[in-house]
């Protein structure tokens, strides 16, 4: 599962989507909107057809790579709000050390050759938080 | 020759567009192309050492040469952040 | 959030369980019944009273030796068909990078000091595959 | 002294119980239970080097002393497979 989506990131269909019997592992990773100072939510952009090349070409590197079964990514498009998720990469392996390393690099390679860029959302009037 | 530019993210803020069309002599390389926008653009020439450069959506070196039709995307370095 | 249970895992429950606005990272590992020859299902004995001790004093650690912002640990009891969850291990961190190692590092310490074991079920007439 | 002796996975299946109680005398140390323990079950004997043991939920050596009413746990490495 490749996927660039504006609606929130449903985290189990995306580890459903990775899911295999001769799988002993899956790993998921989500990046999330911090609460930094000043940031109440994120805006992304995409590059929509070269990100879902790239994302795909990545995912099937890892599966050569580190031997995995599968291997998933889905990103949030426009405004993420603190604490929501704003990428998750699903991988499953045989075992578990490929998982985690599969997933830890195929996550810097979306931040490395995926071309999305975040910006702090602009603030609203409201002073409450989430 | 015909060449559609895209602009993404800050470079988009700095140049006012999102998309440029721009004609250029036949078999330019994309470095004269951006030269040009360069000058055109004088905000966007500080950046010229971190930028991302595409042609057709894949990541290219500035020596490439164009063809009629090209979609030339110039980007700003990914989301970043640290691991 | 620190479990053993004999219901099945709910994956969002456990994520939730570790979500924090001053996070930028969550990663959750499942530890799965991988269908190798003649393994239809697992069966898991556990030292319930000991195992929870570690898995709340590694998760503990876990926090203290990568300064990750919460680790949560669920662990199946019982019987485990192939495909299913036996173990969920979610982390929440500022960052991913600590959040990956947290959450190997808690894998393998559930494996190297959490009395759990687990045994080949015993075989059913059944031929099917699930 | 009155000792609980609990056995886990394949060594309760090699004992044929899950629960001993075990009457040793006063600051008897743990390898000196386990010592009776195998003669008592010959076929634990082979699994000395690798068992794990705990007294009170705590991992401890062989030369731990025992007091009245300690919970002993004999167990086999856990779960495993590889990484």
């Amino acid at each position: 599962m490749i996927g660039i989506q504006r609606r929130r990131i449903d985290i189990e269909a995306v580890v459903a989507s990775v899911r295999r019997d001769d799988a002993g592992a899956v790993v998921l990773f989500l990046g999330t909107v911090r609460a930094d100072p000043g940031i109440r939510a994120l805006d992304y952009e995409v590059y929509r057809p070269m990100a879902l090349t790239k994302m795909k070409e990545l995912a099937g590197r890892a599966r050569t790579k580190f031997g995995i079964l599968d291997l998933s990514i889905v990103h949030r498009l426009g405004r993420v709000p603190v604490g929501g998720d704003s990428v998750a990469i699903a991988c499953a392996a045989a075992h578990r050390r490929e998982a985690f390393e599969a997933a830890a690099w195929a996550m810097d390679e979306v931040k490395r050759i995926v071309p999305i860029w975040k910006a702090e959302a602009a603030q609203t009037k409201r002073r409450g938080r989430r | 020759m015909r060449i559609r530019v895209k602009l993404f993210a800050t470079y988009r803020e700095l140049v006012g567009a999102r998309d440029l069309l721009r004609s250029v002599p036949d078999g330019v390389r994309l470095a004269d192309l951006l030269d040009g926008l360069l000058r055109e653009y004088p905000r966007l020439a500080g950046h010229r050492d971190t930028m991302l450069l595409a042609v057709n959506r894949e990541f290219v070196e500035p020596t490439e040469r164009l063809r009629d039709g090209d979609e030339v995307a110039i980007m700003p370095p990914v989301s970043g952040g640290r691991p």
